[in-house]
């Protein structure tokens, strides 16, 4: 249909950082070696805890959990971007940027161990707990942008959801909101093309994510989600944007799920071997291993020395997660409410005259 | 004092509230110039601006998710559903978020917030503007549920609703809010949440209800006692959740007869839950069954069938009588 | 930021019939004279019967409505260009639309005067009844778009919804689903620039509603709603591309709500007088008139007789709503379910005992 | 017949009612290629194709909206909730939608549909996944809430809500799916809606239970009998709402003692509407209060702890002794 007028909107795609680990020198974020190498060093503990996690799983020692191996880049290049009075609010799938914003693994054990302590992160601040109803962190991320506005602190939020949470009403009416308010977020989805056996083209019919910014007027870039550099680069640029007053950002990070959903989960009966190989060699680590060896940063013995060091932390870590919680066994009637009521404390004196009478159930 | 009606005691907190604690705002649909469908939030976009009365999108669940991320960073958000008939579009964040944060983390992190909601029918309103669902909410552990039935009460429990440490849902009977005026103290009142009220004492019937259904309640009691020279004993509920079971105990152990007046359907709405109350701790007391007022199991017709199907004082006055008749 | 590669997309602005009544040739989709006629006879009626029943709700015979007048033009367009085999899934400002579709206008009062009896309409079909739920028709639209691709029936559904509605997760749920599934559906936002008090730029950061088409990769087009010929072609074709299987579009119709959100709603607390005199400049009905008269299709005595011929017919109209209705009182207790129930009845026979005891409650 | 658990009889009757009715679909998140994340849905993509059982992108709103669309229009949606914890984001179509487009055109226009759940805990699982929430859909009028408690019943009800004429909200107990095998007739079952099942005659007390609660019950009823010799009338529910009132009322009149056991929290819970249902007519019948059984009114705590706040076989054989010795 002809027509008078129209508009045109755009979505870049960024890469810095290339398959062979060669830095797109105009696009370079010109990071210090120094920080090159701790970026490194955080995906490769992401992903040994993530490996970790998976055997203690299998040997009955951890529950159900969603393994991110692969998208190492994607969750550590943006925590690398934050300032500690950022605000990180994740989804399930970012252990990379919890460990990196201070979150001890035993605490992430502890969350998918059972336990409400997993949700507590002592001198950790700006930090919210894994969320679990898919897209539903996304308004609370625009809210607490909101405030950091409304306090006039220079401080952004950073949020992260799921190719699938973008189906979700809330990713749009957070979205939405976020924008109308031109509240200090960026929000990074993590695109790895699949929501447990639902591939990209059934969960949505657009070429991208990144475009959906265009619906809220705000920016939108597509990013190659296993460049660490690209995603640094571009969640700084955003988060900038968001702390200098300008708005939301919406950046799709290309990236890929490279074990099951969860550990309930059995990927084989929906995708196969040969796209998940593909995937491997674009493996995040290898890239930037690359990265650090061709500016001779790094060794074989370093690497060795890394992982020996990286398993001893791990292994401290799941220690303290299993030595378990000290809590009280009526700890579950603390916590309804701030002040205590004559119904819940009944119950409280029921279970606990239940619990010395030897009964295990409620 | 001021005598005032409740839309004028509830803006009153509002009024009072945020301009005692400057992390109270306003949020919701047409609650800033506008100053709201109801005039509720009249007077406070001027007085404190769009930063702290903020007009949404249309978006209910994207309001209380929002509104979630603010009470977590510190801020005490007074969400506005426009009607409560929209309120299931948030029920997402109510049942995952504001009724677990303090239980998840052990209450590292809270969601101190307020959802305002006018609800109930009886005004001839519109298609999904005339619902009690009061017992949907209160059903959620972690929840407060609060329902006001007069101005001095709705001032004092929203002005404690405000300050609570969890989320409250604050449901305004809007057949009230400007159906009678009442003496409001000049100086802040917070009434405890979690308490109910012994509004008429009596001897010889509990009659307990809530919001608009009150002052039906009062009436027929009035009545029967003209009538009949029966003392009834009124107890106004306030809180649908936490439950004072205690008052309502004590009385019906006083009385030995009991009868519920509220607007929801009965299904499952809070008179079975009071009768049941009644049962684990004062059935021998009772001379008679427990009488239960309420709407209809049926779906809320249009208005202009809605007078047949909402309960009335007559409907109170028959409970009153058939409980003492038994 | 640079990029590698740019993804663009553009959306385009009709309009056919200026404000002066000239039609630009080259997009002139060339309805008949008969045509051009009938569809200014359409919207004629719908602007006589919105003001009757703000008068008839003045006298306190109507109850709380929502009055269409100023988007005849974008309610009646599309619904010419309608098959009588799509399905119209109206929210609650499509007055013309709804008599278009051969809704007897007496129904409609039925539903504004408070009777269950106004969403039934005998010999019409596909045709939805007015969704009060803001954005929650859409979803439905597309469950119903989808089933005619089910039955492989070339039919297709045009869907309403507001400005306003657009907020809504619905709007984004709906409009997702049916551009993965294809569905045959046209969605067509009147952004009459108001949701009640709220203003565009309070309800969206996005310059156009368009525009939000990009987010779900199918067409999106602005419109000017009050050029009832545009609004007919690009509902036309997009009509024509649902049913060829070729998916759904998004037509934003710019209109404007001349009179109040509801006759609950004081406009004049949060809008100017200058604003709704410069939208009354721009009256549908007036342009469409004009077209007629540099046609020489019409007259001042053509128009004389259509609004007497209006008056009477929807003097008839009226009537019949002010007949009432004929149920008996328990029909309240007739559709809960479509069987019968113990704990129903019980409390029918309750009801028509207390009927009879001359109670007038529940 | 054969001996089948309930992933397979729910599944079976899928398969049964897909193939008698091309009307028939499914939907929902990851029922189609990966067969449901139970496996539920098992067999249903390769034999019906996609066109018949949809991968629903992430949106339970969504889901519902167009299935009520799909209703409207004449198909028969068999809509999959991933998990009864996520089911509160389709609330606004249940409640504004499915309960009320029978009623609001007074039979014209109705929403045929089901919406399948797992809900319930035991099986220690994540946050947000071990509610039990069916009061809060059976709350609302216009709605039918089923809850099977076995293979058998499941294929026979699930076949009836499928040909039912309104809404049925389908909740599976996600702990009974593997939980037990059962002998499945061959023939297709429907069992009516709305009718509970005595599935053991006694005298001394009625115990009413369902969905994964039954199995508690049953067991603690035989360790009832076994200990003191008391003879346990056992009524599996199954149908919420509508609510089989005179089954249970029948039960009461002859055993004069009731113990209800559900998994639901107490506050607002099924079993109050019983006690209620049984005060407004069997209150005399009563030799002791009505046992409830339930869940604590705290919020589900995370699976390390859920086995201390979920009832098991020991809270019903307390209540039913507390019962019998009042
Ligand atoms: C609201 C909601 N619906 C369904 C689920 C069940 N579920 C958990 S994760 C998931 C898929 C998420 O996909 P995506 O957003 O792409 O994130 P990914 O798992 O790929 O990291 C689903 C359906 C849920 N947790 N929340
Ligand atoms: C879900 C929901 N929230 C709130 C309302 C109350 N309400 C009715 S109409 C309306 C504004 C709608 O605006 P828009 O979509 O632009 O349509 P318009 O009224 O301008 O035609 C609101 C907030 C509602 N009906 N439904
Ligand atoms: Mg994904
Ligand atoms: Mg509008």
């Amino acid at each position: 249909m002809p027509a008078k007028q129209t508009y045109k909107f755009s979505i870049p795609h960024l890469r810095i950082l290339d398959q062979d680990g060669k830095v797109n020198k105009k696009l370079d974020p010109g990071l210090s070696d120094e920080v090159l190498i701790t970026l490194y060093r955080r995906m490769v503990l992401a992903r040994e805890a993530d490996q970790r996690m998976l055997r203690l799983q299998r040997q009955g020692r951890l529950g159900t959990f969603s393994p991110s191996t692969g998208q190492e880049a994607a969750a550590c290049g943006p925590a690398l971007a934050m300032e500690e009075s950022d605000w990180l609010v994740p989804a399930f799938r970012e252990l990379g940027a919890l460990l990196m914003r201070g979150v001890p693994l035993h605490r992430v054990l502890l969350f998918w161990g059972g336990f409400e302590e997993g949700n507590i992160f002592p001198g950790v601040e700006r930090t919210l707990p894994i969320a679990v109803i898919v897209a539903s962190q996304i308004p609370h991320a625009a809210g607490v942008a909101y405030t950091m506005k409304y306090r006039r602190e220079p401080s952004a939020v950073l949020c992260f959801f799921g190719d699938g949470a973008t189906s979700e009403g809330d990713f749009h009416e957070g979205l939405n909101f976020a924008s109308v308010w031109k509240a200090p977020v960026v929000f990074i989805c993590q695109n790895n093309q699949w929501a447990i056996s639902t591939p990209l083209e059934r969960q949505m019919n657009s070429e991208t994510v990144a475009q959906k910014a265009v619906a809220y007027g705000i920016p939108g870039i597509r990013v190659d989600g296993n460049d660490p550099l690209a995603m640094y680069a571009a969640t700084h640029e955003a988060l900038e944007r968001a702390r200098a007053g300008e708005g939301p950002t919406l950046i799709e990070a290309l990236t890929y799920r490279l074990m099951m959903h969860t550990t309930a989960d059995d990927p084989s009966k929906y995708r196969s071997d040969e796209e998940v190989q593909a995937w491997k060699d674009r493996d995040p680590l290898r890239r930037m291993r690359r990265l650090l060896d061709s500016r001779k940063l790094w060794s074989d013995t370093e690497e060795e020395a890394l992982l020996a060091q990286v398993k001893v932390q791990i292994d401290g870590e799941v220690k303290i997660y299993e030595q378990g919680v000290r809590a009280k066994p009526d700890v579950l009637f603390d916590h309804v409410w701030a002040e205590r009521y004559p119904e819940i404390e009944e119950q409280r004196a029921a279970f606990l005259a239940r619990q010395q009478g030897g009964e295990t159930h409620g | 004092m001021a005598r005032m009606n409740m839309v004028q005691a509830i803006n009153l907190a509002l009024h009072e509230e945020m301009k005692r604690d400057e992390n109270v705002i306003v949020m919701g649909q047409d609650v800033g110039v506008n100053e709201g469908v109801f005039r509720v939030t009249a007077g406070l976009y001027k007085e404190f601006g769009e930063r702290r009365v903020i007009d949404t999108p249309l978006a209910e669940s994207g309001i209380l998710g929002t509104a979630v991320g603010m009470a977590l960073a510190g801020l005490r958000p007074v969400a506005e559903m426009q009607f409560s008939g929209f309120s299931y579009l948030m029920m997402g964040h109510l049942e995952g978020h504001c009724s677990r944060y303090r239980s998840r983390t052990h209450g590292h992190l809270t969601v101190p917030l307020v959802v305002r909601m006018p609800y109930g029918g009886g005004v001839r309103a519109l298609e999904h503007h005339s619902e009690s669902r009061e017992a949907m909410f209160a059903h959620i552990p972690g929840i407060k549920v609060v329902i006001p039935s007069g101005p001095r009460n709705a001032r004092a429990l929203l002005t404690a609703a405000i300050r609570d440490a969890d989320t409250v849902v604050f449901m305004e009977p809007k057949r009230s809010y400007r159906a009678f005026r009442e003496e409001v103290p000049e100086e802040s009142e917070v009434w405890p949440i979690g308490k109910a009220r012994v509004v008429q004492e009596g001897t010889d019937l509990t009659l307990v209800s809530w919001g608009a259904m009150l002052r039906m309640a009062l009436e027929a009691a009035g009545e029967a006692h003209a009538r009949r020279g029966v003392s009834v004993e009124i107890i106004d509920l306030l809180s649908i959740s936490p439950m004072d079971t205690e008052t309502i105990l004590d009385s019906v152990k006083k009385t030995g007869r009991c009868v519920i007046a509220q607007e929801a359907p009965l299904r499952l709405g809070p008179a079975s839950e009071i009768i049941a109350r009644i049962n684990d701790k004062a059935l021998l007391y009772l001379e008679a069954p427990v009488g239960r007022v309420g709407s209809y199991d049926v779906v809320t017709p249009y208005f202009g069938r809605e007078q047949a199907y909402f309960p009335g004082v007559d409907s109170v006055r028959r409970a009153i009588d058939e409980t003492l008749d038994f």
